[in-house]
């Protein structure tokens, strides 16, 4: 079950890290700047962050990156690692081209 | 025990909508969300904001949504909601096909909509990738898309901004009633006191309004959608079909978002979870590829299943419930509630500061269902 | 078109997967293994160095011929095996989606073994993403399986078994190791596995993390600098170093999104390496007949994964009725002491993470000069049981054993055909040398030790000279009568040494033994040669 | 230049017939069957694409195809894992640009 979290605004600036152009998710190029930024702006969640800056939704999938997203999230927002419920993996494991898909074994 | 003026329970894309309009109106709501912003069908659904094809009693929200909020959104929230008007094309293949696209296209005119049947030629002009059995379609040149995650979080973000509180992970249990008006509500860890309480949970929508005797003919229904690798820019409009087996566009990512039906969805959406079947995904490819073959090489890179809250007539449960003072209800969107999203928002902000929106909502009552 | 049901569907022919697949087969079930991979064996094909453990663990054997047997195995048995098949998702009833070819299949089975192992885990750092940054299982399957080097002059970043494994076969495969750097500060894994590296003189940087990797295209140097405590960069400490690629071996999490997408319940546990399925000990998830196993449940060693691949395997025939409670009783008891012991030790269950650690489980103090330089100082020698004491070795043949960590293993005891090598039942005890048996020099010990960690010592080979064996995995091979120098344990060169014999036979498994002459006073001191 | 020509341990690494192969307009060798990454480092390539959005190069990261950084175009198609992909012979191997082949190829 999820613990109840107030999102309040931060009336603070947001500050900028020396380390914030280093890429993340490899394959969408998101800087944890980009990801600080979003967790500033309200993004309190790994599915949030995900949704609002495509962290993971690049062809792999996440399979690099999420636990480098959970970590950020985890040390910027003052979350235990446990708390943080990671992204849903779906099918299909492996990048699947539309005609291998489309092909089951069933005929139309 | 907190107190609140307005408690908006569901932080998706219709709560975070009203959120905002009220924010705008200078009235900051307290959002109770179960588990994330945007997590329910707000981030499942295909990103359609499209007019054709609507139940005549939603047509006026979402012409309104698509002429006056839609264009001006991401300049509004600062936020790129990605939303692009560049027509919805619904496919046919055969006479049946150009039958149930006649029938879309004289409701639409009805309604005084831009919508109209074009011919094999005029398809391939405005999209030339359509596989050669298509023989037509049907052409709305005002409607379109948007990115659904972006959107709901991007109203979210200004909501926040403007002094909504969002509290997640809150599970609302029931509504509080006193006095014969609603009072507040109560969570799994909290009581929350307001005078004025809107449900905008999907499907839970059900479970609380018979906390207060309301009872909503809603049913649960789960539909699968999946995502491409991204491609170059192929085509910017919404496409769906007669023969309703697929829908989709290509994002500004490049990749595209495609939900299929299998027909099957009544009968297998008992789970308490979403889950996607084994047999979606290859039946939704080979409905795309039945209409775009140039795609039999584009990867599939996830598939993702969503509930949707599905009235008895297909058309949302929108306005106050007289029975139950300060109660109200925007709820059973029927999995077309995020094109018209931003006029809910505004709308039910109006009746809550004003009493009275500017658009009627009368016809979706909540008491309106006899027989369907 | 009728769906195919199996008794059994394993995913993944890697150490686990196998294992259940031999174990439910030899019950009499009927098995499929699918795996997404050209060949099967996962990353047994891809170790090629000698297992540690006893006998029922396959040690000494290298990794790739235990795939070579357990494929045969499960072959024998009547087991299928479908390769290049990568299994896309798994759903509701059992059901397993396959891509094999051009075509989706899809199956239900009795029961499932999700046996898909674990992937790499990642530090982003400037420049990470430049070609030339690579996994350390990166570069093993380029040379391992490929026959292709990495590169050149490679940086290995992460002192655990596996950066220290990985950069000993990239030494192997002919590139120059330019230095391995961890950011704790102490070497991760086995000591010996340190020591093999460190005495071709590979320096370790602890405390050391990598700034950054530079390069207009591809890599071309690197940065690395110390960090303190709090894992805060020294200012002023930056070295620059030249090369072209930079291996990752900084952990390996569990590839459980199989799991995940078929409904398990899971947990991210730091101690299992991420997030893992929920599983009883016989390795069933919260879904009846679906289990997982091998790195996916928890990251460990290959030897394990083949134990609890086993024990899933005799569930499923339990569960099923090809195995009557008793005898399943009987093979669990007897799985489960063989697991306990690998997970004994030093780097067992217990101590992982350990750093207060000061002395061995049978009393011998842990070496924190070995945890901090990769190898031994000289003065701590005489403080373990396998090195023979100054008055023995100057009367006779001696081997030396420089095994000075708990690690469950024991085929040294059983190679010495004279008994001159004692560790006893527990096999994580240091090994002792047995004061009352004589060493016959024949070297089996030498090439039985997984860990090289064990020399002969002769310094009465000729007056002032002392002749040391060693093992030798490098080719060439040198030929006797070559001249060279021999190195110490951090590998500066002591002085002159020379080949004086070669001796490599199929017993011994592609381990040579190079002996070679030194002068006496670095008999204990000289354990490696280099040609000039 | 990157092929082990002898191994300590592995006495030979099984592979197919030397083939042709097309790179970015060039005729390059490799053996048939190996991944096509394999065959290109063997040539000393090291970049397999740039970046869509911050044109970077990228190359072989994970070598198993799970990170799909080493994608490149492959007979026409786009994001072709190189890593796990075999060689055969003829084919054409485009470095990728975004999300297009590179510009001064053919």
């Amino acid at each position: 079950m999820k613990k109840p979290m107030e999102r309040t605004f931060h009336t603070s600036e947001f500050k900028a890290q020396a380390d914030d152009s280093l890429i993340i998710c490899r394959c969408e190029e998101i800087t944890k700047g980009e990801i600080r930024r979003a967790l500033y702006d309200g993004m309190s969640t790994i599915n949030e962050i995900k949704r609002f800056l495509r962290v993971g939704m690049g062809l792999c999938q996440g399979q690099t990156c999420n636990r480098l997203v959970k970590g950020i999230i985890a040390g910027e927002l003052g979350i235990a690692w446990q708390d943080l419920e990671v992204s849903k993996p779906r099918s299909p494991v492996r990048p699947i081209a539309m005609k291998i898909y489309a092909n089951d074994g069933l005929v139309k | 025990m907190k107190n609140a003026d307005v408690i908006i329970v569901g932080g998706g894309v219709i709560g975070c909508s009203m959120a905002y309009y009220l924010a705008k109106s200078k009235i900051k709501a307290v959002v109770l969300e179960k588990e994330e912003i945007g997590v329910g069908a707000s981030s499942a659904n295909g990103g359609g904001v499209r007019q054709s094809a609507r139940d005549l009693r939603e047509m006026p929200l979402a012409m309104h949504a698509v002429t006056k909020l839609w264009p001006g959104l991401t300049d509004e929230l600062g936020v790129d909601v990605e939303y692009h008007q560049k027509g919805n094309l619904r496919l046919g293949k055969t006479e049946g096909h150009m039958e149930i696209l006649d029938r879309i296209v004289g409701q639409g005119k009805l309604a005084g909509l831009d919508l109209k049947i074009i011919g094999r030629d005029e398809v391939r002009e405005i999209c030339p990738y359509v596989s050669e059995e298509v023989i037509g379609a049907s052409f709305c040149p005002t409607d379109g898309h948007a990115n659904p995650m972006k959107t709901t979080l991007a109203f979210y973000k200004r909501a926040r901004e403007l002094g909504t509180t969002f509290i997640t992970g809150e599970w609302v249990k029931s509504l509080l009633m006193t006095k014969g008006k609603i009072s507040g509500v109560i969570t799994g860890t909290n009581e929350y006191h307001a005078s004025k309480v809107i449900l905008a949970a999907g499907l839970e929508s059900r479970t609380l309004a018979k906390t207060v005797g309301i009872d909503l003919p809603m049913q649960k229904i789960m539909l699968e959608a999946l995502i491409t690798e991204a491609l170059p820019k192929m085509f910017p409009q919404m496409i769906g079909t007669a023969a309703a087996d697929f829908y989709g566009h290509q994002t500004d990512h490049g990749s595209f978002v495609f939900g299929g039906v299998t027909g099957l969805e009544p009968f297998t959406s008992d789970e308490s979870q979403p889950v996607t079947r084994r047999f979606t995904a290859p039946a939704t490819c080979r409905a795309i590829l039945g209409y775009f073959p140039c795609l039999e090489h584009t990867k599939i890179i996830r598939t993702w299943s969503g509930f949707l809250d599905e009235m008895a007539d297909h058309v949302p449960v929108l306005g106050q419930v007289e029975e139950v003072p300060g109660l109200t209800l925007a709820c059973g969107f029927s999995g077309h509630g995020f094109g018209i999203s931003p006029a809910v928002g505004q709308l039910v902000a109006e009746l809550i500061v004003n009493g009275q929106p500017s658009i009627s909502l009368e016809a979706f009552h909540y008491d309106r269902f006899r027989r369907v | 078109m009728m769906m195919e049901r199996f008794e059994v569907i394993v995913i993944g022919a890697g150490p686990a997967g196998l294992a259940a697949a031999i174990e439910a087969a030899s019950n009499g079930m009927q098995v499929v293994v699918f795996d997404e991979n050209s060949r099967p064996g996962g990353q047994l094909f891809k170790q090629i160095h000698k297992f540690f453990g006893s006998k029922e663990h396959h040690a000494k054997i290298r990794g790739f011929k235990i795939g070579e047997k357990f494929l045969q195995e499960a072959e024998t048995l009547g087991v299928k095996v479908v390769l290049n098949a990568s299994v896309i998702g798994i759903f509701q009833n059992r059901e397993v989606s396959v891509m094999l070819g051009d075509r989706i299949s899809h199956y239900r089975a009795n029961a499932i073994v999700i046996a898909t192992g674990a992937s790499e885990k990642m530090i982003p750092f400037a420049g990470w993403t430049l070609p030339g940054v690579i996994g350390a299982g990166a570069a093993q399957t380029m040379m391992n399986i490929h026959g292709i080097r990495p590169g050149n002059r490679v940086l290995m970043v992460g002192s655990g078994n596996v950066g220290l494994v990985v950069g000993f076969q990239l030494i192997q495969a002919g590139c120059k190791l330019e230095a391995v750097i961890d950011a704790a500060p102490r070497i991760g894994g086995y000591g010996v596995h340190a020591a093999k590296i460190a005495r071709l003189g590979v320096p370790f940087y602890l405390s050391h993390t990598i700034i950054g990797a530079r390069g207009a295209e591809f890599v071309e140097r690197a940065t690395i600098a110390e960090v303190d405590q709090n894992w805060q960069q020294v200012p002023g400490t930056e070295k620059d170093l030249e090369l072209d690629t930079i291996c990752l071996a900084v952990g390996l999490t569990p590839m459980s999104q199989l799991a995940r997408i078929a409904g398990c319940q899971v947990a991210d546990l730091p101690q299992k390496g991420g997030m893992v399925p929920v599983c009883n000990a016989f390795g069933e998830t919260s879904i009846p007949g679906i289990y997982a196993t091998g790195d996916v449940a928890g990251i460990e060693e290959a030897s394990s994964a083949m134990i609890q691949g086993k024990i899933a395997g005799a569930a499923i025939s339990l569960a099923q009725g090809y195995l009557s409670a008793e005898d399943f009783q009987l093979r669990y008891a007897s799985y489960d002491h063989s697991l306990g012991q690998l997970r004994e030790g030093t780097f067992g269950h217990e101590n992982k993470g350990r750093t207060d650690l000061k002395t061995t489980d049978d009393g011998y103090p842990l070496s924190q000069f070995l945890f901090r330089k990769g190898y031994l100082a000289d003065g701590e020698l005489s403080h373990y049981p396998g090195v023979p004491t100054s008055e023995r070795l100057n009367q006779e043949l001696m081997p030396v054993i420089e095994c000075i960590q708990n690690i469950p293993c024991n085929p040294c005891q059983d190679a010495c055909p004279q008994g001159c090598i004692v560790i006893g039942s527990t096999i994580t005890n240091l090994p002792a040398i047995n004061q009352s048996a004589k060493c016959s020099g024949c070297g089996m010990c030498v090439v039985s030790c997984s860990g090289q960690a064990i020399f002969l010592v002769d310094v009465n080979y000729a007056p002032g000279y002392a002749a040391i064996s060693l093992p030798y995995e490098f080719k060439p091979l040198p030929a006797v009568g070559t001249s060279g120098v021999a190195l110490d344990r951090s590998g500066a060169i002591l002085g002159e040494a020379e080949v004086i014999s070669v001796r490599k036979t199929a017993v011994m498994d592609e381990t040579a033994i190079l002996t070679m002459k030194v002068p006496v006073q670095w008999a204990m001191s000289a354990r490696f040669f280099k040609q000039l | 230049m990157y092929r082990i020509e002898e191994h300590p341990i592995l006495s030979a690494f099984p592979k197919g017939k030397l083939v042709k192969f097309a790179y970015d307009g060039k005729t390059l060798e490799g053996y048939e069957g190996e991944p096509i990454a394999m065959a290109l480092k063997a040539n000393g390539v090291m970049v397999h694409r740039y970046t869509s959005r911050h044109s970077q190069p990228r190359g072989v990261f994970c070598a198993i195809g799970r990170c799909t950084d080493c994608v490149m175009i492959v007979d026409g198609m786009l994001n072709v894992r190189t890593c796990i992909i075999p060689l055969q012979e003829g084919m054409k191997v485009q470095t990728q640009d975004g999300l297009e082949k590179k510009e001064q190829d053919d």
